[in-house]
């Protein structure tokens, strides 16, 4: 150490002292319900008594998404869709938050949330349409409160808060009234955290005290960039910047995801404002089907992972426990096929949209500029008569 | 019937659209209890209260990208941009969410909010502070951009904007905010918002204006008139949709136009009007549409802005070469 | 001598600058092992290192922000944009920043940094995976903005936008990375970058295209000579400045010109092209400049994009429309 | 309380448990090395011994830079500037960093550094130039390492971590080699810390750990909005959430300034990344010249920040150990009044700009169509002869 300047300090190490830490030091750790073994652990503030067949729906679902993860990918295989962002290893996480939320609240999905317009009910038809690449999204938002997704990373994050702003305008926050008080999902990836974007709304729910919370699932990779380009300490860590709670909840764990988001959504209904989740989970899968992630991660750590499979940890638990026989898993088994099937079937059968859909809605009314241009286009398009 | 400014114009404007929507909000910097700093949200907050007249954290992405969150949530906001040239933190939500919800979502989502720029130089201002952004909004489908150019219809326009169920940009000429008072009668109904209008009635040139130029276009017609030239004025009002009727009634009949705006000049909005004058009235033109504007040159220290602005003489400089063509 | 793709020219062309000068710094999202999703920085890393090619955060305004940090002292930042819709968020940092720098510290600031942003549609993505952006840089004064169309120009130009001392956006068709191939001769020595260049000769109508295009005007100036017309087609380059010669001296030759971009028609390339062909070959033009471009509407899903994108045959009826103007 | 849904979980005040604080709680607060009072208290881990000659400078330059506000704030209302940002109070933190940065470092400021620029050489009449509307910046950052005012809020943040970035390429940064070694200051208000690109400033200054100290200004106002818009937590704090130390001085206080920046950008210098320094203070006078603070303000605040006046409180403690006599601080008031003339003469006297020089120095060279625009001007002002 070299002192510089006349009267320079006397830093060094002992300088931790004036500058405090560089992160929050203790507060809780990965929370966990159920470990990769499929044994169950308490938590003394996350007291759930989960249901035989509430544990078989977070099966079932998980199943099935897996299911429509994996058709989606082989149809991509087949040309029959542009590209599919996978979900591979994030069951949990989604089907955790997906059945947490409850019907009045809304979320605001990125572009991999098929976890929970499972939940939302959204027909995943729909979320192969927008991969096909007949809509940009052709469910109806307010059908299932479960908005478009969303490719400009992070950019529904401002969008969740000023919802919930919305929220707090017609005084459906905090009135103590079950079913009527509602709150608002924002999902993000850790590498969207980098985002100005996420973080001003991170500003804005604070500064406003909203009822959102702030679900990243860190999958531990953006693309090819490891969390440690994003973030050099915990993610769940960076609410405390802003002034409200963080917490890592093990998100291949769908009972602790479950009840961690339930409890943050609750606190958020109630008035007392954001939450910071990070589900910690691992994108198995790879980016999309365009991605190659041989190029940037080790197989061995695919395969330490896969060890924490969310599904077969709920399997093993309810085998266990005889909560689930054959029959159940064999019936999940034929569900996820018809599924399959069904979806294979949709898909292809998916009509590519009319030309001329390329003029609707883009306002409310058209102006008579694009008029003419749509006009000159349909006449331009029947000169090839038949040809089209 | 009272003689109002601009600031005025647009104050009351915004007052009878809160009193008769209460989904009506107004969101921005300082626009609460400092008014806005051009003082246009005045009185505002104090007689609609904190949740109407939200004064936002420093963070113009944040501002729209939760503005559009309410307007999903069926508010109706009305963003106020302290200043032209901080627009740019949030081009990414007007031009890849703004504009693009209604027809991602095939006309699900509706987001009639209104984004309020006072734009254009002359103030003696710091850089960024005398932008004129318009053709960057203009480009973009799925956003309409109007700019008012007077009290009365500041008055009316924003009020229109506010109804309209599609996002607008709704431009407005700082220069001119505590300039001229005009008399506003509010028995006289306005025109339809994406209309553009004459201004001046002339026969020899067209001249073609909106927000701040069109004061430009007025003095140099009055100064033409003097010489015995009849220069037609129009104050385009609307630059997306741009309303093509009374431009291309106009040049047919006088065969000569001339585009004057503040923004730089390559790429301009009068880019875009020679080339449609010219497609569509292409026998009739005598010379070609010539533009005057701001030099393609960043915005100059303020020292010498009124030489990058077009005044009335780069005007009627640009009136006589059409002329002499 | 090989034979190479444009994402060959351009990966081959970054590598020689990175040797040539070792301020010369790649940087962007998955730049490093992955290689850019394109593949455009291939192996870069693994040669030059990370502190050379440097896999940034996931923040574009971050990206270019930093860039300029890195610029100011001494190095020469090459941005990478994984995609042209996904610049947005770095708009404010480029046309505040990056473009007025020099201006605004009257040429004590230098900024040579290069932002590269494939652009342009057609590879059946999902939305903002296909935008052609090029007129909001074309429009700001301080930047230059080159595209390039072909292997050859991919490899030259980019080291020559390397070179050069002033910021460059530099559009990339992504459509063309891995489409077509072309001979590499390196004794060739290239053209200067900020010229335009005309690709086929010809005497009927003028064909003006850029990136993307310019196979689309080529193959139709093909399928035209087959009817017996003779199309000229000129690969413009650059868009910013515009090299006005070899347009003008095409224009006053054939008298009619078609502008043929992705970006949508209102206030994009062909709106400046057709105002200054115009204003500059008035009493050549047999026909007024048509544009055909991306409709006046947002991108459309994928399955619908060849409707949208200009192709042969609506570059072929404008070039019908024109001659019987 | 309401339980909303079967399974759900027990929260309510025990969740404070789960989800952890949403503040570092502890940590140092507002550290202060001379009271307002003008007594000199001590700091365990900053243990600086400041000359009587340090002290006088600091008192000088505090003046000096005064000085040059309140004659720039006379010259605007004389219609010689078209505006100026004021910076009444703030003179403690801006000589405090002004004075800790050492040559090689390098300052990247807002719109109002006056202070800091002083320190770093920059001839006042320069920040008048701009503020006057004859130059955005007319001096050579080079020169200084003292880099052009920044309009836009935020934006040179990002710069200073990329410059930063770049002293770490050149290996200036933990060689040890004092007079070497560089730092970056990046300056911003508090206000600005809500911007995107400041956070995403913090983002890559922690991932790259670059040798940045962001020092925040926290003057509590960002035009008329209190800081509690932007944060409900002390702005410090904010360091955490991305990694890296915050600490909060005593912003009025200019030994505590001059102390803790120092000590960060040692820190910086070594290779020991980002930190991030709140300077509390006080805008005494308005935001610019054409605010009127009384429309948000309370008089009695100002009343109360007076008070704790910078220059005050250093008077005091150099009087009360004889530092300083009678002498110095007329000699001082008489250095202050040339500056004050010399400011008052040189804006008067600074001519406008050549009309032409719109056309130079856009870019490196000058593309063929602007060369017509200009010529094309030329010829026009030259038509108005003797007019203009
Ligand atoms: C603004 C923006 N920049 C870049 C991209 C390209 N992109 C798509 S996904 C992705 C990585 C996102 O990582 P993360 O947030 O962790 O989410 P994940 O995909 O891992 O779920 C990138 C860079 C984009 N969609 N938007
Ligand atoms: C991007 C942007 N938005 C808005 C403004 C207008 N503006 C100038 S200063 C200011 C307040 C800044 O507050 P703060 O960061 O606390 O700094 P202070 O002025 O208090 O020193 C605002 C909103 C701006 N210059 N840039
Ligand atoms: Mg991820
Ligand atoms: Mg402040």
């Amino acid at each position: 150490m070299t002192a510089s300047s006349p009267g320079s300090a006397d830093f060094g190490p002992d300088l931790v002292e004036v500058f405090g830490p560089s992160q929050s030091d203790g507060g809780p750790e990965l929370i966990q319900l159920l470990t990769p073994e499929g044994e169950r652990v308490h938590h003394p503030d996350l007291d759930i008594d989960f249901s035989e067949e509430q544990l078989r729906g977070f099966h079932r679902d998980m199943v099935l998404t897996r299911r429509i993860d994996i058709e989606a990918t082989a149809l991509q295989r087949h040309g029959e869709l542009g590209i599919w962002a996978q979900l591979l290893g994030q069951e949990a996480a989604q089907i955790g938050i997906g059945r947490a939320v409850e019907p009045q609240d809304f979320v605001f999905p990125t572009y991999r949330e098929h976890g929970v317009a499972w939940c939302r009910g959204v027909d995943p038809l729909k979320l192969l349409g927008l991969f096909r690449g007949v809509s940009h999204g052709d469910w109806d938002p307010a059908e299932f409160n479960f908005g478009l997704y969303t490719i400009v990373i992070g950019a529904q994050t401002l969008h969740a808060v000023g919802y919930a702003m919305g929220m707090q305008r017609d005084g459906v926050v905090g009135t103590g009234e079950a079913g009527r008080d509602a709150a608002v999902v924002a999902h993000f990836g850790d590498g969207a955290s980098s985002q100005g974007d996420v973080n001003e709304s991170f500003v804005f729910a604070a500064s406003y005290n909203a009822p959102v919370v702030f679900f990243c699932q860190n999958n531990q990779w953006a693309i090819s960039e490891p969390i440690e380009r994003q973030s050099r300490i915990p993610l769940y860590q960076r609410a405390l910047g802003f002034g409200f709670p963080g917490i890592r909840v093990d998100g291949n764990d769908v009972l602790a995801t479950y009840a961690v988001t339930q409890a943050a959504l609750q606190r958020a209904r109630e008035g007392q404002g954001p939450t910071f989740v990070e589900a910690y989970t691992y994108r198995m899968g790879a980016h999309t089907t365009t991605d190659d992630p041989t190029r940037y991660r080790l197989s061995t750590d695919v395969e330490t992972w896969k060890l924490r499979d969310p599904i077969a940890r709920l399997e093993v638990y309810l085998k266990r426990n005889g909560w689930a026989d054959a029959d159940w898993f064999a019936q999940v088994e034929a569900e996820a096929d018809d599924l399959g099937a069904r979806l294979r079937e949709g898909c292809k059968a998916m009509p590519d949209p009319d030309p001329m859909r390329i003029f609707e809605k883009v306002y409310a009314d058209m102006p008579p500029e694009l008029l003419t241009q749509r006009d000159e286009y349909a006449a331009y398009l029947d000169t090839f008569e038949g040809a089209r | 019937m009272s003689r109002i400014t601009l600031a005025k114009g647009l104050n009351a404007g915004l007052r009878k659209a809160m009193e008769d929507d209460d989904k009506v909000l107004v969101m921005g910097e300082d626009v609460g209890k400092l008014g806005g700093v051009f003082r246009i949200t005045d009185g505002l907050q104090k007689d609609f209260g904190e949740d109407r007249v939200i004064d936002s954290p420093l963070a113009e992405s944040g501002i729209v990208g939760t503005a559009i969150g309410l307007a999903l949530r069926g508010y109706r906001p009305v963003v106020e941009i302290q200043f032209d040239g901080f627009v740019y933190p949030a081009y990414d939500q007007i031009v890849c969410q703004v504009a693009k919800m209604h027809y991602r979502s095939q006309g699900r989502y509706r987001l009639p909010m209104v984004i309020r720029i006072p734009f254009g130089g002359g103030i003696g201002a710091v850089e960024h502070h005398s932008e004129s952004p318009e053709a960057q909004f203009a480009h973009t489908p799925g956003l309409k951009v109007v700019a008012c150019s007077n009290p009365v219809d500041g008055y009316w326009m924003i009020q229109q904007a506010i109804e309209h169920p599609d996002p607008v940009i709704f431009l407005e000429p700082k220069r001119q905010y505590h300039a001229d008072k005009a008399e506003l009668d509010e028995s006289v109904a306005p025109e339809p918002l994406f209309t553009s209008r004459i201004v001046r009635p002339g026969q020899d040139v067209t001249l073609l204006g909106y927000g701040p130029t069109v004061k430009t276009c007025l003095r140099a017609a009055e100064a033409a008139a003097n010489e015995g030239r009849s220069l037609e004025v129009i104050d385009l009002r609307t630059l997306s949709p741009l309303d093509m009727g009374p431009v291309l009634d106009s040049v047919r009949r006088t065969g000569r136009a001339v585009v004057v705006h503040e923004a730089h000049v390559n790429l301009g909005m009068g880019a875009e009007l020679a080339a449609r004058v010219t497609e569509q009235c292409f026998y009739s033109l005598e010379a070609p549409v010539l533009r005057v504007g701001g030099f393609d040159t960043p915005y100059p220290p303020a020292r010498i802005e009124e030489d990058f602005l077009p005044d009335l003489d780069r005007v009627l400089d640009a009136v006589d070469r059409s002329i002499a063509f």
